[in-house]
């Protein structure tokens, strides 16, 4: 190379398709060496046009819409949707309904806990640890399944209600599960907080202070490793949230150690909710009716996703379909600390640091969709099909 | 001068294919073993030889911006190296192939031609990838190339020989090697792993961060041919570490069981920690790998002079 | 510290700038404000430490009767539901979002489709004040196509690179692109 | 401080049976609230189209044949399902259910995900009617 010019930068990039990345997202890292200088982030490629989408649909087809935004939390979206549409209908949920709800959200925060502790393990290249997080996290799924009927996509919510119940068959299978989840947890506390080869690649690594947290508007279990005092359930309980109440854990250290040991406790936090509710299950109907058209006005429904709060802004103008639905996902408050957490990290730990704020691409794009090809002519679903038809003729 | 015996050596045993049959095996002992460390079932048993002919079927893709010639080349090189060396080590408990004073040396240069291929291949290419990869590559072979030398220096010295046959012969007679040299029996095994870049010695080519490292742009024949290198390296490696260390290889039974032995500790190192930084990697090996070894060493040779 | 007092704190606060404030619910409180005082607002939420800007809303309120000709000849003409709530004029609204606890602080900035010279609306950005707008100013620009002057990244962040100008998704006059092939 | 603190885990697994699923050989029954393949009772149904209307997914079509007697015919498109339930939930009359037995959906050709549920003769008859309009106009399809 002439030394003359000026020194080139190395830009590497990561994604959209990349193995430390389960989903699309592009990020483009400025290295000298092995230092990260400077980092961007390029979101969108599973955008599917679900904000415009709900415009179009009814809120029975919403609620199935909205919860397929995000594979992981899926019933936090439908529940933040579900609890919006009935305070604008003026419609008062069966408290039975709420507390099973509330059932569902924290075995699901318990899946994307454990899920969150194998991915960020094998970025950090733990795959033993990944692998029997998720072996153990097979039996929440199974838990899921049984009470729900699906693994993921549970659509346990209905507006005005749940559509499933708890019998004492499946209480006896959930408190098992959570028993033996618990002990398992203790374990991998112990092997995050003592495994001095884990701890190497975790102490210190992408540390986030107290004020660079509340500048950023960090959320979630992101936030309260760095010690913010937030957490929707505690601070605005919505579901069964105000009968069976949470606690708040916060660690002050902000590096990913920390948001291991947060999400770690939260885990245990969840653990005795679910206890808790299945021995307090209030008695009474799961689901109440509620008008197809919902009446003009506008709502604002925030709950506590396993990634930090999430917010719907829901607007309604009397009819059966909503005017406008708007869906800040947790994921998207985080980046920003991301980009700015990078800067001056090894290569080596970038991906550990995209994996501690357990980042959902899927959550972040949502929108609008469009068929095109790399000349200026748009290419409509119906072209596609025909396109389609001639090729494989 | 008898011709068949060197054809038989170099394309049957124990170079050429009965080397290659057991790199296949032992990877796939590997494979396996790590699998039920991790409470998973494993692939089956032919699932390396099936990797391998999947590669070397498909389509070698040449990227653009690379010496072609070079690029071709390296992977054939580096499985050369590797082959090379099987010739002079004691596969199966029997006499080696070829034999001389000091290809012990020999050996250790020609196992350390794999990495330097995969630098070179990985430097060949435009992949940013890569060049990444090939940094760290080279980058480990200067952390771990001296304390893994050093850790087999120890028994040469005991036996007074750098004579693979000799060292291995003297180790038979005498208490294993690992109980009056543990430290340098540990550093061995834990070079030999940053060698093949085992996890979690694995970051030069850490999926997470680099893709494949510095064979990001290999495909079919080249990655092929650097992937059944590596086995066979693995396969010399175990052996040499067993013959010095684990009271020689005499027969092949003593030698299956001592080198699988080692597997399964080496599967579970590898199933055990999480990976370490290329920093981590260095500062690991200089200033813990190879001040241990030294010491060692240090002791080795004020013990012998006193005897002599 | 009560979910009345929180929002009376912001109402004092931000007393200088209201022109219109609004209890929609008990725990939610709708601030009117012009576009030229938005970021003085911000800043003083900011400053005193008013909870965190948790989102930004682009809300599209296309007037009763059919507005203005689209700005572009590929835009199809607005597809206005006849239920939408009578507003005297077209306007988009950008709700910027401030949490406290349970209380919730929208300031709502009106954005009228008549004072806007061929369909550009400018907004300022509140960026300096509250970093984290950055990612949502973008989503405002694409999806609405509303100017944020100031802000410091413009790069489309969710629409694909090669995405029409001046098609703007999540607008009331977007109903999806033009089937080519039937014309 | 520690280091190898999975040591236990991973010797411990070497004498256990590996906790992989081996799906197609061995195969868990699914729970019994599970959702899987749509099944619609004809007897029952009175027409409402309640299940329609709620559909996300445009996955099923009533096509009426004799709207005094009855006679309906349901198009499942299994394809275009997602599973969620809300037309079981919205039947006031019990006639659809999802099948916790029937999940293995997956098929090589397009003819499996279209499903006709009601009287036999009147699938019969449906069908021979649809290929009648296909041969009419073979421009459409």
């Amino acid at each position: 190379m002439n030394p003359q010019h000026p020194p080139e930068k190395f830009i590497l990039p990561i994604g959209p398709q990349h193995p430390a990345l389960k989903e699309p997202g592009h990020f483009e890292f400025t290295i000298d060496g092995e230092i990260v200088k400077d980092a961007t982030v390029r979101l969108g490629y599973v955008h599917r046009g679900i904000e415009k989408g709900t415009e179009a649909r009814n809120y029975n087809q919403d609620l199935y819409l909205l919860e397929r935004i995000c594979g992981i939390c899926s019933h936090v979206h439908a529940t933040a949707f579900a609890l919006g549409v009935e305070k604008l209908a003026g419609v008062t949920v069966p408290p039975r309904a709420q507390a099973i709800r509330t059932l569902v959200a924290e075995l699901e925060r318990v899946h994307s806990h454990l899920l969150w502790l194998g991915v960020c393990a094998h970025e950090g290249g733990f795959d033993t640890l990944f692998m029997y997080s998720w072996r153990d996290r097979e039996t929440v799924m199974d838990i899921l399944e049984g009470l729900t009927g699906n693994r993921v996509n549970y659509s346990a919510n209905i507006m005005g209600g749940v559509k499933v119940d708890v019998d004492d068959k499946t209480a006896d299978t959930i408190r098992h599960g959570i028993d033996y989840l618990e002990g398992r947890t203790h374990h991998y506390m112990k092997v995050v907080t003592t495994d001095e080869t884990f701890l190497g690649r975790t102490r210190d690594i992408g540390t986030m202070t107290y004020e660079q947290a509340i500048r950023l508007d960090a959320v979630g279990p992101t936030a309260r490793a760095s010690g913010v005092r937030a957490d929707v359930r505690v601070d605005a309980p919505y579901a069964g949230y105000p009968d069976f109440p949470v606690d708040l854990i916060t660690e002050t250290a902000g590096d990913l150690a920390a948001r291991f040991v947060v999400r770690i406790n939260e885990l245990f936090v969840s653990y005795q909710l679910i206890r808790t509710i299945l021995d307090k299950l209030p008695p009474g109907e799961i689901s109440v009716r509620i008008p197809r058209r919902i009446p003009e006005g506008e709502t604002i429904s925030r709950v506590e996703a396993p990634r930090g709060e999430l917010f719907y802004f829901i607007r309604s103008n009397g009819t059966d379909k909503p005017d406008r639905v708007k869906v800040r996902t947790p994921s998207l408050c985080n980046w920003a600390s991301v980009m700015e957490l990078a800067v001056g990290h090894k290569l080596a730990d970038m991906p550990m640091i995209l994996a501690g704020i357990d980042p959902c691409f899927s959550c972040n794009d949502r929108l609008i969709r469009v068929n095109r090809r790399g000349d200026s002519q748009l290419w409509s679903w119906e072209d596609l099909r025909r396109y389609g038809i001639e090729q494989y003729k | 001068m008898n011709t068949i015996f060197p054809v038989i050596a170099i394309l049957f045993f124990p170079s050429g294919l009965f080397i290659l049959a057991s790199g296949l095996v032992y990877e796939f002992v590997d494979r396996k073993l790590v699998a039920r460390y991790q409470n998973r079932i494993g692939p089956r048993w032919f699932q390396p030889l099936a990797d391998l002919f999947k590669l070397l079927a498909k389509e070698e893709f040449i990227p653009k911006g690379v010496q072609p010639g070079l690029f071709v080349a390296l992977p054939v090189a580096a499985l050369a190296g590797a082959l090379t060396a099987a010739l002079y080590v004691p596969i199966l408990g029997l006499r080696p192939a070829y034999s001389f004073s000091g290809d012990l040396i020999v050996t250790l240069y020609l196992l350390s031609m794999m990495t330097l291929c995969i630098g070179l291949a990985g430097a060949n290419t435009m992949d940013r990838f890569s060049v990444v990869g090939a940094t760290r590559a080279l980058t480990q072979l200067f952390s771990y190339e001296a304390p893994f030398l050093l850790a087999l220096l120890g028994p040469a010295i005991m036996a007074g020989s750098w004579q693979i046959s000799t060292i291995n012969t003297y180790a038979q007679g005498r208490l294993w090697m690992i109980v009056t040299q543990p430290i340098g029996f540990v550093v061995a095994i834990v070079g030999l792993m940053g060698k093949l870049e085992l996890p979690p010695f694995d970051s030069p080519e850490a999926e997470t961060e680099i893709v494949a490292g510095a064979l990001t742009e290999y495909s079919g024949r080249g990655l092929g041919l650097f992937h059944i290198g590596r086995d066979v390296e693995l396969v010399i490696g175990l052996t040499l570490v067993a013959a010095f260390y684990l009271g020689g290889l005499a027969n092949p039974l003593d030698f299956l069981i001592k080198t699988l032995v080692l597997l399964l500790i080496t599967a579970g190192l590898q199933s055990l920690f999480a990976r370490l930084r290329i920093d981590q990697t260095v500062g690991l090996w200089w200033r813990i790998g190879a001040m241990l070894a030294l010491a060692q060493l240090l002791v080795l040779i004020i013990l012998r002079g006193l005897r002599l | 510290m009560d979910t009345d007092t929180i929002l009376q704190n912001a109402e004092t606060l931000l007393n200088p700038w209201v022109t219109e404030a609004k209890r929609p619910e008990v725990n939610r409180l709708d601030i009117y404000i012009s576009a030229s005082n938005l970021l003085a607002a911000v800043q003083s939420l900011v400053d005193a430490h008013w909870g965190h800007l948790s989102a930004i809303t682009g809300l599209d309120r296309p007037a009763l009767a059919p507005m203005q000709p689209a700005a572009k000849p590929g835009e199809p003409a607005a597809a206005i539901s006849a239920t939408d709530s009578p507003t005297p004029e077209g306007k988009i609204e950008v709700l910027y979002h401030f949490c406290q606890g349970p209380a919730i602080l929208t300031l709502r900035v009106g954005l009228p489709y008549s004072q806007t010279a061929n369909a550009r609306m400018v907004i300022p950005s509140i960026c300096a004040a509250a970093p984290a707008a950055s990612l949502y100013e973008r989503e405002l620009m694409e999806m609405f196509g509303i100017d944020v002057e100031g802000t410091p990244v413009t790069q489309k962040l969710v629409l694909p690179d090669d995405w029409p100008e001046g098609v703007y998704p999540l607008r009331k006059s977007f109903t999806g692109f033009p089937d080519k092939s039937e014309a | 401080m520690s280091i190898g603190a999975m040591l236990g885990d991973i010797v411990n697994s070497l004498f256990k049976k590996p906790a992989t699923e081996l799906y197609p050989f061995e195969r868990k029954p699914a729970p019994e609230k599970f959702r899987g393949k749509l099944f619609f009772d004809p007897e029952k149904c009175s027409g409402c189209q309640l299940c329609i209307k709620d559909c996300p997914s445009d996955a099923i079509e009533l096509i009426t044949v004799d709207k005094v007697n009855k006679r309906f015919v349901m198009r499942y498109n299994i394809d275009r399902c997602t599973f969620c339930a809300q037309c079981v939930q919205n039947c006031r009359f019990k006639c659809l259910n999802m099948s916790n037995e029937d999940w293995e959906l997956a098929s090589i050709n397009k003819e499996a995900f279209e499903v006709y549920y009601g009287k036999e003769e009147d699938i019969a008859a449906l069908l021979a009617r649809s290929t009648e309009e296909c041969a009419e106009a073979p421009g459409k399809g």
